[in-house]
């Protein structure tokens, strides 16, 4: 690990055709008539971004009072790369469908509650039911092929009450759930709202699995959000595949166990 | 005819379709629902809301029901009421003071021949609107196919009409507002004009009226009558479709299994509703767009092609069935292939065409590549051109265009822009390329067509062995289970009492 | 023109699909492997764009070392528009032809003669030819068809030595020269090289016209620079029309004449 | 065949090529050039420049032609010179202090003999690579067509070896390093790795060694045999292709009249040159690629179209003269038409089926959009597709792949990239998709390719009334005018004298 990180190049520029041209592709529009008054308004957003020399490449019409741009150029920024304090390799470790039911068989001697839903007037279910239906995603099962994993799939647009009622219900370990919809920040809104009425719900909680079910939120749309801005324990974004989520909750409910390779 | 399907087989088809859909049509001939009896209000002048926004046709259905039930129908005891205390329907709130009961005799007489007046000038409006669009299709000129259908989506109507007219001036010929997330499970219609949606702007009379208003506006300035379209969909159905043939909308988003699968609404319910809301599609002269579609979505656009034209045959029966011609039927199936599998698109343009063929005369409703719309928007402009050639190889009526930023966010101004630039250098460049697609014979084109046909056949001789709702209830459509004792709105439908009387569906079936 | 200014938004902001929205997208490649990694220095990046929220919707691995992303996000940077010292309206009359045949003819009295060249190892003549040769560009013909004008168009790849040796053989008004080629800056440094050797073969004149021809460059990626970074007196640029140079020159050259309606 | 076009046509088509390309013909067999002769020199075995980087093959050159003028060619003055002075060709500066004259009689004799031997030995290297190549394609296989064939231009060797490696293991099948702009006028093949060039990188035998060997890497890597291309063309043309066949390059940019009409070059000169050049690479095994595509960024596509066909058939001829096979072939032409016209990608699809019904046989080289792309990069990547679609449909062989900039740069490493992704989704969504491509008789696409055939016929013949040279002059091809008497490098062409004497075409045409 730490030679691998003596190993990553310190600081990066973007790269078009040369190391460190620093060049960069940007499109707008801009809500003004077209004409050479637009174009260097547009140039003078690019400055402000940091492209320098900036060449816009296309300016097209939209109507009277809209034009859409097209820019090129180099920008002067540095990413310290080294500097990122994301791991290179895996938080944890990924677990086998096998290995998973022997961590929860041998430690917590019962089968696990996962309690699943899309929340809000999100009705996009393909996500969650990627992650908890047995045809599962990406050639992977889903959670209910877990045979130590008991899943509560509530399925679509779920009032944020039902869901803790039900969770409560069911002495949920984990509660999943899906956001998709995005627009007006509904995602970032509906899964505070959620965390916030789990927090009432369990008053004496100290954290996921501490009190309260472990709160996991997923979507493809998150990546601009950190779960404590949320108030949940985890997110996962695009592409997630059920074993990832299993291995974590594993690793985050039953940290003591390790699976002997 | 490019495929040389056997047109036994398609007989065949069509055949079963017919006797799956037999048992449900008897249902929704013997059943009402709490939509469908506020529609009948609507039509016969309810309009506006109480202080909460509740509208009064809720009010009033919802007080009709307490106190005398719904199995006769809203309309008798609303105009019983009115013609014992000498009120109008202008004042709803005297009306709900009064006592609601089922009239007989002379009573129910006098009761159901002003109803029936009512809700003939309501029906009268939509007339008038047909007339209307008619003439102003004669005026302004009517684009022709394929029609080029956008969506505008900002939540707020008043941000949606400005772009909605620049997507016309810049080609487009249907405009849909696409309606705000949690819309299709509300039991209201919401009043007015709105601002705050999420993903969708909501559907209101109001808002309808405002876009259309606007869209004529455009259409004379651009010589071309300017399509609007909306969701007649989810519980409120039956009244969507209403104010439809109200405001002179053009076009509905409207499907007899939809709300089942994909919002969870109650199977019986929906059938219901959907009869009803067709009744007023065929009289208002709007073409519905149905949902399959949707189905690809969850199911695999390979695995359940077949899927597709199974419910294209179901909604055509329902359709005609309920009054619509053949060319009202927009009948919806979409580009969903996996484009990193072998010959997607040549499997696309087999199933376009096979649609093409088995529906000659419906304007077939062509959806772009969602699914497999990644943030790569280059990959997705590149899909949604091919998307484009599919549509135009192969005749498709309605194009709906894709967004190369579908798997991100609701389309920008600029999205629409460079997708109608799309479409645009497709037809332009292609041109009547159609005459050179001629699928070889034996080849792999005519052969997947005449699979998945046969797939179709297979799977409704097994729904008719057991029923379209057990059918549905083993996930048939969409790899969705929905049993018919489950899902919303089930506790709005209603059995008819034998004296049942509802004047619109009276009036609609004996001029239809 | 003032009441045009009053009109005009103040300050205006990119337009995703509400007013004020601020919303961009935006692409690069980074030297670094694909991975959790380099999608946080793929954010660090849009942020220091300015770009909060950032959403990294696209992330592909080129191969080992490299990997390319499509960023969305809102910018929060306001654009002066009304300071944007750029006229709404022309700063010169278009003139037709016979205007500008007459202007000549009227003032000079001979023929006005230009010189144009590609220059460098640039051998891209269309452009050049689209403005001189008699077939034109977009429906205009070019200043060849200009009965008033003598056109010496010396084509691709010309030293610029032998271009000023031409220019003062001719005694050329105006000296058109055409730069297509931008990678490693050709363009500019090019057209500077020429610019210097017209000042030090006219070391007398005070200016374009004055002294020495009019310079005159086109190509269309000159965006980035202003005509006094490059020693020349105008740079035109993508889609530029016959029309437009012919009444250029007129107005450069010929600044008493005016077109009587 | 699907365009049922005349066979009689055809023919006379080709025979008016033959004349046409008769008397030009002659000209190079009865004059030499001074990169003829330098190419002599190495395949004799010189390499190398002095300290100002002046190749020793344009010192002894020129001295050659200073002391006893190069009418009778360099060698026989040359080998005299090593023999009266017991020298060795790898003392150059030694040679150059001897004095250069043309012997005759025993010493012409001796001289020949060893001349012959030293260019025997260049011409077995060549034959060497040949076989070495066979070797490797059988060893790491051959991909087969269409050939994705892609660019780099970083200017820099050590730049441009990376990503033409990441482009190898993305798909393509074929490098092409361009040239800085200036490079196809220097008189003289710089020498060694170079680091600094214009939107291109010069051709250096060091270059062409570090590319290939590069290449080999990844092809051994991907089990796949990537090819190098690169330009022979401009006034060394000889020798570049020369060094070609000495590095194992396996195609190289070279015709006819591409010198000529884009870089001025004088008419003789070129002809001159490429005759000896073509020699070369038929006995390399060398794949040519022809320039047409080029006369379609000065000349109307549509309107031009004949004059691509033309072109063709006169490179087809000049090349099978020079002992070139039809595999060796690689006709260039393009898809340019103006996307704003109707039928644009039609007309592109009749123009691209005409060229391949017209060389069956001809490793067709398609070249994507250019001039039409701007600075919109997305209806730049759209264009593109359309293009893969074509070369797919048509079956064309080498599909140079469109860079969605490349109306802005010369490509980035995830323009090349994403270009990749687009040719590898069309190919792969598109699979035989040929089968169901069949121009309707009589059609619009029917139609065009006769039409652009028969155009071709006519100019071919006007041509034949005056001359090719007369016909160059007057701007038929790319419109743009070349006299024969103008252009660059007229100066290096020398008419042979009788005892004119050349080791290299004396080998190349006795076996071939
Ligand atoms: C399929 C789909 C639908 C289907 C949904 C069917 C169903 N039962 O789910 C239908 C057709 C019904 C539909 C309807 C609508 N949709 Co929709 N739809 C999509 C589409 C095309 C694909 C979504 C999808 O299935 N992706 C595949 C899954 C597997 O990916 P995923 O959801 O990202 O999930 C993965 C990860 O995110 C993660 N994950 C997701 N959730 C969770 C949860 C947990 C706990 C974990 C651990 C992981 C996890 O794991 C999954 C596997 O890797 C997208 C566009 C697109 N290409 O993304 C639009 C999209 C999501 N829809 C959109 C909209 C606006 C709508 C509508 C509101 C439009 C309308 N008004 O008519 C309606 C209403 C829906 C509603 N009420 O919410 C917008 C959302 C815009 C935004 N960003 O806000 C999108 C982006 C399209 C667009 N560009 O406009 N839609
Ligand atoms: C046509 C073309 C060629 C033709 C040129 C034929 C000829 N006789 O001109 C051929 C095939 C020969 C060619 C060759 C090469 N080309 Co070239 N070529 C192009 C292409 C496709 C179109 C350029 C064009 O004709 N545009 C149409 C004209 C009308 O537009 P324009 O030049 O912008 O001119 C307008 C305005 O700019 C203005 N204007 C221009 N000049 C002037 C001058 C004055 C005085 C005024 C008033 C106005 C004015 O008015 C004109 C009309 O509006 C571009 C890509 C593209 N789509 O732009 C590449 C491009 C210009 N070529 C390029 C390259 C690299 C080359 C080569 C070097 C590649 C190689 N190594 O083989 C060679 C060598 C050329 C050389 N030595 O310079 C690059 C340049 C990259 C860069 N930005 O540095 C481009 C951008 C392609 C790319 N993306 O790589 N090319
Ligand atoms: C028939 C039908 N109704 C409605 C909708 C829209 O969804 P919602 O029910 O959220 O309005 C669709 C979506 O495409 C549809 O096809
Ligand atoms: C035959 C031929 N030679 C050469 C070139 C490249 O130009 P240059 O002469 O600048 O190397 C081309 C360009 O496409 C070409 O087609």
């Amino acid at each position: 690990m730490t030679t691998e990180l003596d190993t990553i190049k310190q600081i990066i520029r973007p790269y078009g055709d040369t190391t460190g041209d620093g060049m960069v592709q940007v499109s707008f529009t801009l809500p003004v008539p077209h004409g050479p008054r637009a174009e260097a308004a547009a140039s003078q957003l690019a400055r402000g971004m940091g492209l320098d020399p900036a060449s816009v490449v296309h300016a097209k019409a939209m109507g009277p009072d809209f034009t859409f741009f097209i820019v090129y150029g180099r920008v002067g920024h540095l990413i310290d790369y080294a500097g990122i304090d994301v791991p290179e390799g895996r938080e944890y470790p990924l677990l086998t469908p096998s290995q998973v039911n022997l961590a929860i068989k041998t430690v917590l001697q019962r089968r696990l509650v996962v309690v699943g839903a899309c929340i809000g007037t999100d009705a996009h279910t393909v996500g969650i039911d990627a992650i908890l239906n047995v045809k599962g995603f990406a050639g992977e099962k889903g959670l209910e092929y877990y045979r130590e994993i008991e899943v509560h799939n509530l399925g679509a647009q779920v009032e944020v009450d039902a869901l803790v009622t039900h969770a409560k219900a069911v002495n949920a370990d984990a509660v999943l759930v899906s956001q998709v919809v995005t627009q007006k920040g509904a995602h970032v809104h509906n899964t505070k709202q959620m965390a916030g009425a789990f927090t009432d719900a369990y008053p004496t909680a100290v954290g996921g699995g501490l009190g309260r079910p472990l709160l996991v939120v997923g979507g493809p749309r998150f990546d601009t959000v950190s779960p404590s801005d949320l108030g949940v324990d985890r997110i996962f974004g695009r592409g997630t595949t059920p074993a990832e989520v299993a291995s974590f909750i594993v690793h985050a409910l039953i940290p003591e166990w390790q699976p002997d390779e | 005819m490019k495929l040389g399907l056997d047109p036994a087989v398609i007989a065949k088809a069509r055949t079963l379709a017919a006797r799956a859909a037999e048992p449900v049509i008897e249902l929704a001939r013997t059943h009402t629902t709490v939509s469908v009896e506020r529609a009948v209000l609507r039509l016969a002048g309810v309009t506006g809301a109480d202080a909460d926004g509740t509208p009064w046709v809720n009010r009033i259905t919802d007080a009709v029901r307490e106190q005398a039930g719904l199995d006769h129908g809203v309309a008798l005891p609303v105009f019983h009421a009115l013609n014992e205390h000498g009120l109008s329907l202008d004042d709803p709130l005297s009306l709900l003071a009064a006592r609601f009961t089922v009239p007989n005799g002379g009573q129910a007489v006098r009761a159901r021949t002003r109803a029936r007046a009512a809700v003939a000038r309501g029906i009268a409006t939509i007339d008038h609107n047909r007339a209307e669009r008619q003439r102003l299709l004669g005026k302004h000129g009517d684009p022709e196919m394929p029609w080029i259908y956008l969506i505008v989506a900002t939540g707020d109507i008043y941000e949606d009409i400005p772009q909605a007219q620049a997507a016309a001036r810049e080609g487009a010929d249907v405009i849909a507002v696409i309606r705000s997330t949690g819309q299709s499970l509300l039991d209201y219609v919401p009043e007015g004009a709105t601002r705050q949606g999420y993903a969708g702007t909501y559907a209101t009379q109001e808002n309808f009226r405002l876009m259309r208003a606007a869209l004529d506006d455009v259409s004379g300035e651009l010589g071309r009558y300017v399509r609007l379209t909306n969701y007649a969909s989810g519980l409120c159905m039956p009244e969507i479709a209403t104010l439809a043939g109200l405001e002179r909308l053009d076009m509905m988003l409207n499907d007899c299994m939809y709300g089942i699968i994909f919002r969870d609404i109650n199977p019986i319910r929906t059938f219901v509703d959907q009869r009803f809301s067709r009744q007023v599609h065929a009289r208002a002269g709007i073409v519905i767009n149905t949902g399959e579609d949707n189905y690809l979505t969850t199911a695999d656009a390979v695995d359940a092609a077949h899927t597709v034209i199974a419910s294209q045959l179901l909604n055509e029966r329902f359709g005609h069935e309920a009054g619509l011609a053949d060319w009202q039927l927009g009948l919806g199936h979409a580009f969903e292939i996996n484009p990193e599998i072998p010959d997607s698109f040549r499997m696309e343009l087999a199933h376009a065409q096979l649609v093409r063929e088995l529906f000659p005369d419906a304007p077939l409703k062509y959806m772009p590549p969602t699914k497999h719309m990644t943030g790569n928007i280059f990959a997705g402009y590149l899909l949604d051109a091919f998307f484009n050639l599919a549509g135009v190889l192969t005749g498709q009526s309605i194009l709906l265009i894709g967004m190369m930023t579908e798997g991100i966010h609701t389309p920008w101004l600029s999205d629409r822009d460079l997708a109608l630039a799309n479409v645009r250098y497709v037809r332009r460049a292609v041109g009547a390329l159609h005459e050179d697609f001629v699928p070889a014979p034996g080849g792999f084109t005519v052969e997947r067509a005449r699979q998945v046909l046969s797939e179709t056949v297979d799977l409704l001789d097994r729904v008719c062995d057991s029923s379209l709702l057990t059918a549905i209830a083993e996930g048939t459509f969409g790899v969705t289970r929905r049993p018919p004792d489950r899902g919303k709105g089930l506790d709005g439908v209603i059995r008819h009492a034998d004296a049942y009387y509802n004047p619109a569906t009276q009036i609609l079936e004996e001029d239809a």
